[in-house]
């Protein structure tokens, strides 16, 4: 699995900018966080950002993406805004959402994000349902299944992968497993290993879940795959969290090394490498990223609250 | 496919081509198939040579109609996906006590779904089910669950009686771009009545009047209704009987003007008796119609206990049309009614 | 282990040791453990640092609480399975909605299993969950369902709404013999109060008149008791607050005597508003003291809908005791009730 | 897998016994059922009674043995008498049940039987719970799951699974594997291979479930493993069902082979054979049976009904 990588400097430009996206809006979130001008819960990808950038660049927008309570990361890199995501986060009627969601409840079916669910597992089935209704519609899009370690303990998760094996639809399920559900180890919550578990039902492969492009590798084989008719394929991504299962604060398991483990300056590591990334390039697209968040903020702040008549029945 | 276009409000005809329930289900679910390139059937056994009591089969698009693993709750969740990815799902349980190991997908997600993201979506989605006593078949396999669905905010709840109701208001529900829970009671299933051979769909939320009267309002739905309509029509009652049709959204409006002309209100509930739609037609209809009131509402319906399996306990648990008929005359005379 | 000798009908002390009712939670579970070393507690995350929001810490018996994966279905099954195989389970959800992948053994399995064999054996299992409003957690992680439970026979549904009733029906739950759903509102946990420091049980199925007043009988439990309670003190209200504490069994006696008194009656249920809880009030207590009845019922509770994340909607989605205040003296005025 | 049997004659007759108990209750079920004095739905065992008979003549009394839809033969071989099962059929109150639970819900805690259930994959659960009551208690039963193949893509299933194998629960899962649920095949219903996917929880031994010395034998091995705390083991039958899913008639899936599936006549012809069983001896086991039969069914027609007072909440 550790061939060499190779990429072309406009798709590693752009999986760096997906990634600082999604890592510069947590962690401006974070740093807004005790203020409460967001009155909802969130779940921070802060270090998981290779999964989702990875991922996420093979897909379309007619791809249908279902996602669970750990949103912003496979969100922003699928298509969704960062105006929509922090007006939701704000509670604002402009929010991809309404309002109505918050951070575990995102919406943007026109950049494939048919909804997400906080009931963790659940999700899985309805990307099965995506991918099914691609198949009675003799359609080209794919349903993709995204969910933690801790997800695949749940039934639902099992009778998805049967039933996706079984139909062969054209599914691709993502586990982002960063060790944990919660403070709970995975030795705690799994007696199976993830990946002989799916490979009961489908081809599965294992990355470096902090190594984008290893991801972005393995994902691109399995959904050519997929696309090709060959039925379902199973992702499984090893990765760390670095922020506590919640909030604002940073992951107190003592499992992560910022240095090792930052899949943002692996990459970078690897560009500059390569030549591919040069001077203050990064510096550059980091300020703009900012400038984008600013932006979004601004724009979240100044949006009108929803009003109560929409909560008619 | 504008659904639109079949509405139809008028009554059940009297006359005309006559069918059994269970054809009514199949001509709508044959019907909307043919209609709608989009409508598909999934479920545990939807597709065998049984075809769900009859009502699946010979249709024309089989290559439409999926059978499923014993995996009921990913299989709602599976129904859901494909009703946000383009389709209209009719999810079909052979009981509604199997739809219990579903009740995340049912009432986390799919009754949450438009909710949950300010109403910007559709879930056209149906969930089918048969419900009620079969014989013998005790505590697991005997459920009604209607006024439980209706507690969940997001979820329609549609009961027909009648071979005409079931195929108007399953046409209905396909059509519907929000869930729908569709509870067929078994015993109904051999029923006959007049159907209209065309395509038609009646209104979700409005109630049929089964019988005129002018001395008690009886609310039925389901078998509970046509036992209603035996016992009254056996009895010579001056009793009228509204059908809701539709436990959710309820036709209050209906039920409450009736009670206003009447001065008494009965609800017969086939189902558990703890809350659930005779308390809320009960509850409702006393906060609405309250000076109208003669006498106290009355409640019918199970004891509050799971069902028993052998059949002398069973004939003692269900209500029947006789124990029906005892309660309103009872009630007309002003006595305690016996329950 | 005899649990009777510690049966206890006094009304809560009103000075004494003052503690949270996340503490009385916490004293119930150790002291039940301790007296009885067939009491286990189970449940996902129960065993963590948090320790189910500090209910569950630093008890004397940590070997006796187990987490689980996320496997609530099943862990649910186990739970019935240990209980009917000598033990007294105590399974523990951080949120009621995730019971909700569950049914099909609460409701399938747990509630049926004494009336499926004749009432034969014991299942004595407590099921807790913590109930209502988060922070922005929207509609999958904020309902309450109190009254959906008890529409299904087979179930007690315990909702304490002070410390003093938190104990003793926490022990009272874990001596009885059937199943026990035992909801917490997250809410209510830092609320203080009187709880004597031994082991004592409180009846199930008894109401607790939470202050006395001759011109309305409010219903309310739960988190919703004390916001009534706190309206009717803060606006001096002539009111007669019950607080029913079960749900399943429901005192229907007390309630009824009350309006009988006061000739009114309100019902605050912090839940979905069609059937369930609040239905289930109005309709029994009409059918029962309809004489005494001078206006109509009324219910208060949330909108039929999916709760909302952003705050300024879940301000307007759930009432507040100055809500609760508004329509009681509405009511007592003869007023139309705003909802 | 495929050692010579050795058994002694009083285990060879004994398993006899209690595959002829069944087989004939079975039979006679069959043939009163037309005339509806059995008000219930019934799944019968015929062709399956080498897994009931191998299994649960490993069971003590105080094993739990927990059963889904398809009780009567495992039900049976556990130790409950063909009086209170006919009771129980006949809907009387002198039934296992009292009456209220029919053929799917059987109840006999004195010889570990505490109850069954009806919806697919449930009970799995609940065996596992009994194994969690004997390692926290310390005491050496053994929670037993009884299932058909079609319970295995029930999400339980898997959760019951996991759960086991994480504590070590003293658990014996048996899969009464007879390849259909109800008309579907097993190739409808399961993408996987139901022995695969165990093997990723637990260790796992398949076995003809038509050949009762089979069975017998790798029961034996598994429980005296799980009893010795080495934690929960899978037994995957394969065996016939000769009947409808449910009802009296016989199957006409075409599948079965009277006389080559069938595990009395295997077991006979291997204990002939083997010089265990002689002559008239089986002709008489056989009979005595039958009058067992003939006496319970006399028992339970002249038992009363049960009375609606009971139906009192
Ligand atoms: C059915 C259910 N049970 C419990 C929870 C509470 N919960 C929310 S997230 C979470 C941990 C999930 O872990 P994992 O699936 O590994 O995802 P991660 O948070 O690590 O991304 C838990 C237990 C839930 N949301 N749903
Ligand atoms: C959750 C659930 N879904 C559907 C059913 C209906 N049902 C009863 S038995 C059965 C087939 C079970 O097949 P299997 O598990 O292989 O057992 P077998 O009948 O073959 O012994 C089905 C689908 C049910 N009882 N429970
Ligand atoms: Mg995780
Ligand atoms: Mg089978």
């Amino acid at each position: 699995m550790t061939r060499p990588h190779t990429i072309n400097r406009e798709r590693g430009l752009r999986l760096l900018r997906t990634m600082r996206t999604i890592r510069q809006a947590s962690e401006r979130i974070a740093a807004l966080y005790p203020s409460n001008v967001m009155e909802t819960p969130v779940h921070l990808c802060i270090g998981q950002e290779a999964v989702a950038a990875g991922v996420c660049h093979h897909l379309r927008d007619e791809d249908k993406l279902f996602l669970g309570h750990r949103t912003h990361g496979p969100a922003l890199a699928k298509g969704l805004g960062l105006r929509p995501l922090f007006a939701e986060l704000y509670g604002r009627s402009t929010g991809c959402s309404r309002g109505f969601g918050g951070s575990m409840h995102l919406f943007d079916p026109a950049h494939g994000l048919p909804g997400s669910s906080a009931i963790v597992g659940g999700s899985i089935a309805l990307a099965v349902g995506a991918g099914l209704s691609a198949q009675l519609q003799r359609a080209d899009f794919v349903g993709v299944a995204w969910f933690g370690d801790a997800a695949t303990n749940a039934g639902v998760c099992y009778e998805s992968l049967n039933f996706a094996a079984l139909r062969k639809l054209p599914v691709l399920f993502v586990c982002e497993d960063n060790g944990y559900s919660n403070v709970m180890p995975k030795s705690a919550h799994s007696a199976h290993d993830i990946e002989s578990l799916a490979k009961v039902f489908m081809p599965t492969v294992a990355v470096d879940g902090t190594d984008v492009l290893a991801t972005f590798a393995a994902a691109g084989e399995a959904l050519t795959a997929i696309r090709a008719g060959g039925g379902p394929r199973f992702l499984h991504c090893k990765t760390k969290r670095w922020m506590k299962h919640q909030g604002h604060e940073p992951c107190d398991l003592g499992v992560v090394d910022r240095d090792r483990d930052c899949p943002i300056q692996k990459l970078e590591t690897f560009l500059r490498g390569s030549g591919l990334l040069q001077g203050a390039e990064s510096t550059q697209i980091a300020q703009d990223i900012e400038r984008e968040i600013d932006d979004a903020i601004a724009f979240a702040a100044a949006s009108p609250f929803p009003t109560p008549e929409l909560l008619e029945a | 496919m504008p659904w639109s276009k079949f509405d139809c409000t008028y009554t059940a005809p009297t006359g005309g081509r006559q069918i059994t329930y269970c054809d009514a289900l199949r001509e709508a679910t044959d019907q909307a198939m043919v209609h709608d390139p989009r409508v598909f059937a999934i479920g545990l056994d939807a597709d065998d040579r049984f075809g769900v009591f009859g009502s699946m089969r010979d249709l024309t698009h089989k290559e439409r109609v999926l059978g499923t693993p014993i995996s009921e709750n990913a299989m709602t969740g599976v129904a859901l996906g494909a009703a946000l990815s383009g389709l209209r799902p009719i999810h079909i349980h052979l009981r509604v006590d199997f739809m219990l190991t579903a009740m995340d997908q049912i009432v986390n997600y799919v009754a949450k779904w438009q909710d949950m993201f300010g109403r910007q979506g559709k879930v056209p989605l149906v969930i089918r089910a048969i419900v009620g006593r079969g014989w013998g078949c005790g505590a697991q396999h005997s459920q009604t669950l209607h006024g439980w669905f209706a507690h969940i905010p997001g979820l329609k709840v549609v009961t027909p009686s009648t071979p005409y109701d079931a195929k108007g208001l399953l046409l209905a529900s396909v059509a519907d771009d929000s869930p729908v829970v569709f509870l067929e009671h078994r015993w109904l299933y051999k029923n006959t009545g007049a159907v209209p051979q065309e395509l038609y769909t009646l209104p979700l939320g409005k109630a049929n009047v089964l019988h005129r009267g002018d001395r008690l309002t009886v609310v039925a739905n389901s078998l509970a209704a046509m036992h209603a309509l035996t016992a009254i029509e056996q009895h010579d009652l001056d009793v009228e009987l509204i059908d809701p049709r539709t436990i959710k959204p309820l036709d209050l409006d209906t039920i409450t003007a009736s009670v206003q002309r009447t001065g008494r209100l009965m609800v017969v509930d086939y189902d558990f008796p703890f809350g659930g739609f005779g308390a809320e037609v009960v509850a409702a209809v006393t906060e609405r119609a309250f000076d109208s009131l003669r006498q106290p509402p009355v409640r019918l319906g199970f004891p509050d206990r799971g069902m028993p399996s052998s059949g002398v306990l069973e004939r003692a648990y269900y209500p029947t049309p006789d124990r029906l008929a005892q309660a309103m005359t009872a009630m007309l005379l002003g006595e305690v009614v016996p329950s």
